[in-house]
């Protein structure tokens, strides 16, 4: 009975998934069919313009790193190792999109230009979040597991209402992205999100980033099937796309996202990627993985692969690299110093917007506490 | 507007809310065709169309998340949860995402979404239809929470909730969902977070809310044969608690009782208890009773007349407080 | 794009998907390949035990909707148009297998040896459940939607845990069974339910009965594929049978009981049924249900179908039938008078078995409430 | 035993436990080969198998879940929650399944199931990381909860947790973790449900419980420098809460402070400030005060200072009970 019964499981689980890649990791380009065309759209200053974000967006993270050890910050997610990921998809989004983030999407913050110095608060504890995502079209930071799948769904579903996909005007069909992680997967929420993208036919964009790690637990703790393949019993169709390689991440999420944007329905993209850094700065990787695993990814970097693309395929110029090397050193002190001068926010802040309108027991508290906070100064003042 | 039912007074705040709002929209389990398990939402999908009322996914999580991904959007939503315990599945939508967002923003995005949710017990059902789960909801900052003992709140409350630019919850008392009473279109009243005097007493006062309102009228009717004047407030908000009225009525009486169908453990009447005590210490003469459920799981439909505070236990409650 | 992209889904969802059957809604046998050696075992008397089966059910369910007529019951769920699916699904069960029901699955109830009367007296509200799930290896009605889903896969892992999956003795080999709705689909816990089943490669078969409703809502609006479907990208592989067909269940249900006995993982069974009565007693189906599916419906009866086989092809004397119609008149005349005779439960058992242990919150709420009604009693001796 | 930290006192318990009972078995995200985020499964892995410790997938509702499942086969689950926010997705397998399933089979199915939950701020940690969410737990029927102060009782009391036929939440005072004490193997002391008098005293009690205990025992200790005499109770047992503790010590004093990290709005103390009015009312000098969390949501950590009750809001809560 079992080849009736798994036959299409079982084949799916022994062979190796496909996965789109266009560069590989020595810099050189193969055809993806396709794909291509949106990649030939790419001029040789676009693949500059992704080598610049994502060494930028590298050295944000190195500076968050740095920041969090000299206690500048409470904690750190480094994104290291899914920049090409994350430009990738962010670069292929327009306008209009929406973006719901986990709480490592600085890359996507990046595109969406929010400041990396406001992500820099947040993980300092000046406050939860810090920016108005309707200006960034970017919502917050979310760190419960899975919770922004749902959120991004509704959005979407939202779209669909006001009537913006599917008009076939590329300024006014909108989708909106679901980031989420392979760890996120498990949770239910994501799976609802995916059932209600599939019944309601929601243009949203299910934007998985497989980095091989939820904190210490490798995928397979979570699924014995690869991940692209979770959407498809709710109608969710999947794709698996080389996330270190940032042209066929472009191609493939520009590709996917006007497919979206067209009416055809939700899609899952999972970026088959590698957290090359610890979860964050609290966690500590040896425990849990091998550092030859690590060497292995540390092949397929990002960065590396485009810059040997550039140098062996285009005529970008040395002192391009150079340039960019002193514009992160910039950017880092930038932020740096933007950091280390926040000043911590008035104790008010704990009791403003907790809701639009006012609540009497917030008043209340706040009137107390601050007349508690005054004792202190006038028993100060008078000795 | 004739006397309506309860229930029917949502369904024509709903739709007064749809017609004055065209961001307004229904999402909820059955709310399309069936108008509900409990018929509130009836006819509104054939009116306003699928796109307004909207039978979701059986998925509460779900319900609440997308919500608020279409808050985003610029819509509000009102969800109708089906009973009263399956909200739970949700529970982390609403206290960390629906709860927060407005915070987390620095007050950039408003969470304008109502979540109408059946409450209480009394109606023979099975397990899981009859709880009274206010409680949870009101600790966790973020929540507002309202809850009609009666038609004309139930017509304006609904409205008020939706109005408003902040999460409400919003507990409808559902065995009284077929008490009939007037509705005053032309003047709401009471804001939605202002406790009524609902009768003026000079012994005791009874605080009590939502389905306990009107056994907490027999209460006040039958002390008062017995020569005991009751004075009863009608909470209406459950979060932020109009203590004001309650401290007010308590500086007058000396006495305070809090009835509610949730547990009484760390049910709202600790809260108030601990409040008004702290308010009227020099005030009370006896201390604050509380009159509910027990710490118990809601029992079967053939015991729950145990369970629940009835005019006995209530009057048992005022005659204890009385005693001191 | 669309073409690689959505290819294999569109193909899905266009398509009728494959459905077993093995006995027209004429009464015929079909062959059915892999599956027909299961059938084959089944001997006359073995089909009239179903058929038998299956008229008890449906007798012990029409007297449960007309005792809640007769205010006899608070409430009950009606399992009319689903015997096959049930018995099929019970009678393929071992003895050391475990079931976790919803609340409709009385005539799997009945294949696990829970008296009828039992079930009435929960939905009378005598108590919440009302058997002990180890003695009948059934565990309580579950009313919250997709709970039991987990429950179910937890307890297949504890048999993985115990070693008793895969070590070919029949006796031993245990499985655990997830029983749920269509509507039941959507819920974050059925789905987390299949991660953990796919994740631990448990013996759980979880058993999909769908219905065609969710209460008022058609499978579609859970949605857009079908829901055999929905394990396959958690690494659970799915069956659809035609529900109303109890050699095509029973026959499945056996393979894929032995299949996930020995060792190959979790499986999902989607039962293809219609729910041909309301949703419960307080439920009126008018309201949006078209008559004509009904009676589309009423054409595939399971009872009719296994009725009209026995009649064409088995030499089943005309008194059998006759025989089962008493005795399911004999049976409903026990239950309904078990069930006008329950007695109110005394009003301890509201503060009984919260805890194994005492909790003194509890005990002091117990005394006071029996003081309480004390004084009624006394002051009612008083008079 | 030498002194342990609280963190590697409940490491001990647990290895205890588990050399006890085979059929202890641990699950929870990241508790195997990293020993979880807090390191309290270190080595246990390595002992005891990825059968007994299991990391499980990211889902709280489907370790709940299983946990369940794994318990009507027989096994006695002790499930780590990774952080106190992170058990809201569990929280309808907690509230209306496992609070639930003793009762539902009229005791034919027990729930031996420990769910630790690291709780309360003072970290310096993200959203979500600093919660104390054990009030909306304890007024659900059906769940016990204890949370240690000290390094004795987490080793002592995690066992009692998982020996109880019933669910019980296991709240650890995760900013305590690192606090070093003796532990004394040879003997647990109260029971788990018992509170303790920490220190004796006679113009004020103070109820506190978990994070808060050492700050209490400064706050007793900075008191009676200034002349006052602090009886300081640890609760120990969140729910059932031993009022008879306090009321004991309540009709000595004849006043009392209840500090905790959970919002004051429903928090425990509105409870314990509600009972032990009616239980010491002709003894109370002055209402109950409470000392917690805002009504607010956790700020980020720059502010949770001013979040948290520390020994300036506590002491000055005394001075408020004192003035009446
Ligand atoms: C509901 C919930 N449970 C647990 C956590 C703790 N936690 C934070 S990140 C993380 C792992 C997430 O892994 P994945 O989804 O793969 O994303 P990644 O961190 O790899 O980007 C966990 C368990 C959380 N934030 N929310
Ligand atoms: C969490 C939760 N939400 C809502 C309900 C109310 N409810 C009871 S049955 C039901 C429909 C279930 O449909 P399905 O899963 O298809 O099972 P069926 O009733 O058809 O057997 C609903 C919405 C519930 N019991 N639990
Ligand atoms: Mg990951
Ligand atoms: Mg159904």
């Amino acid at each position: 009975m079992t080849s009736n019964m798994t036959g299409t499981m079982e084949s799916q689980m022994r062979s190796e998934p496909p996965m789109i890649q266009m560069l590989t990791p020595e810099g050189d380009r193969i055809e993806s069919g396709e794909y291509d065309g949106f990649a030939a759209e790419l001029s040789d200053d676009d693949l500059r313009g992704f080598y610049r974000d994502m060494v930028l967006v590298r050295r944000v993270d190195a500076e968050g790193n740095a920041l969090q050890r000299q206690g500048q910050l409470g904690l750190w997610a480094p994104l290291l190792g899914q920049e090409a990921a994350q430009i990738g998809m962010g670069r292929a989004l327009r306008a209009q999109d929406f973006v719901f983030p986990t709480y490592r999407e600085h890359g996507l913050a990046w595109c969406r230009g929010v400041a990396p110095e406001t992500l820099l608060g947040m993980y300092r504890g000046q406050n939860h979040g810090g920016w108005d995502p309707q200006e960034h079209r970017f919502h917050t930071y979310t760190i419960v597991i899975g919770s922004q799948a749902l959120h991004a769904t509704g959005y979407a579903m939202g779209i669909g209402l006001d009537g913006d996909v599917g008009t076939g005007d590329r300024d006014r069909d909108a989708i909106s992205v679901a980031c989420f992680g392979d760890g996120a997967t498990s949770q239910g929420d994501v799976s609802e999100a995916l059932t209600f993208a599939g019944a309601f036919h929601a243009p949203v964009l299910f934007f998985c980033q497989n980095n091989q790690w939820a904190i210490s637990e490798p995928t397979s703790v979570q699924t014995p099937v690869p991940l692209y393949t979770r959407g498809q019993g709710f109608g969710v169709p999947g794709l698996r796309v080389d996330g270190n390689d940032i042209i066929a991440m472009y191609a493939v999420a520009r590709a996917s996202a006007d497919n979206v944007r067209s009416g055809a329905g939700p899609m899952l993209l999972e970026a088959f990627t590698y957290r090359m850094g610890a979860h964050t700065t609290a966690d500590d990787p040896t425990k849990y993985r091998d550092a030859a695993l690590d060497e292995e990814w540390k092949a397929k970097d990002p960065i590396v692969r485009l810059r040997r693309y550039l140098e062996k395929h285009t005529d970008t110029p040395a002192d391009f690299f150079a340039d960019v090397d002193t514009a992160a050193d910039e950017l880092a002190a930038r932020i740096r110093e933007a950091c280390v001068s926040m000043e911590t926010p008035p104790v008010e802040e704990i009791f403003d917007s907790v809701f639009v309108e006012p609540h009497p027991l917030i008043e209340e508290e706040r009137a107390e506490y601050l007349a508690y906070l005054d004792s202190f100064a006038e028993s100060e003042g008078a000795h | 507007m004739a006397a309506l039912p309860l229930s029917k007074a949502i369904t024509a705040g709903l739709r007064k809310a749809m017609d004055d709002d065209p961001k307004v929209l229904l999402i909820g389990e059955d709310i399309g065709k069936l108008g509900g398990v409990f018929r509130v939402t009836e006819g509104l999908q054939k009116d306003f169309g699928e796109q307004r009322v909207i039978d979701a996914p059986l998925a509460e999580s779900g319900i609440v998340g997308t919500s608020i991904g279409m808050a985003v959007r610029g819509y509000k939503p009102v969800i109708e949860v089906q009973f009263d315990a399956f909200i739970f599945p949700a529970y982390d939508q609403i206290v960390t995402q629906l709860a927060k967002l407005t915070n987390r923003t620095h007050g950039a995005e408003n969470m304008p979404i109502v979540i109408r949710v059946p409450y209480g017990g009394g109606i023979g059902s099975p397990e899981h239809h009859s709880e009274s789960p206010e409680t949870v909801f009101a600790h966790h900052a973020g929540l507002k929470i309202i809850s009609p003992s009666n038609a004309h709140d139930a017509y304006w409350m609904i409205q008020e909730a939706i109005a408003s630019p902040d999460p409400i919850m919003f507990f409808e008392p559902k065995r009284r969902y077929w008490l009939r009473g007037e509705v005053d279109e032309s003047d709401p009243g009471l804001d939605p977070f202002s406790a009524r005097v609902v009768r003026e007493g000079s012994d005791v006062t009874l605080v009590t809310y939502g389905p306990l309102v009107p056994t907490g009228m027999d209460v006040a009717a039958a002390a008062a044969e017995e020569g005991t004047s009751v004075e009863l407030i009608d909470l209406r908000g459950l979060n932020p608690i109009d203590f004001d009225t309650i401290e007010a009525s308590v500086r007058k009486t000396g006495r305070l009782v809090v009835a509610h169908e949730a547990p009484v453990f760390l049910g709202l009447g600790s809260e108030i208890a601990a409040r008004i005590t702290e308010r009227c210490f020099y005030h009370l003469e006896a201390p604050v009773l509380r009159v509910g459920g027990f710490h118990t799981p809601y029992p079967g439909s053939k015991l729950e007349h145990h369970y629940l505070p009835d005019l006995d236990r209530i009057i048992d409650g005022i005659d204890r407080a009385l005693a001191y």
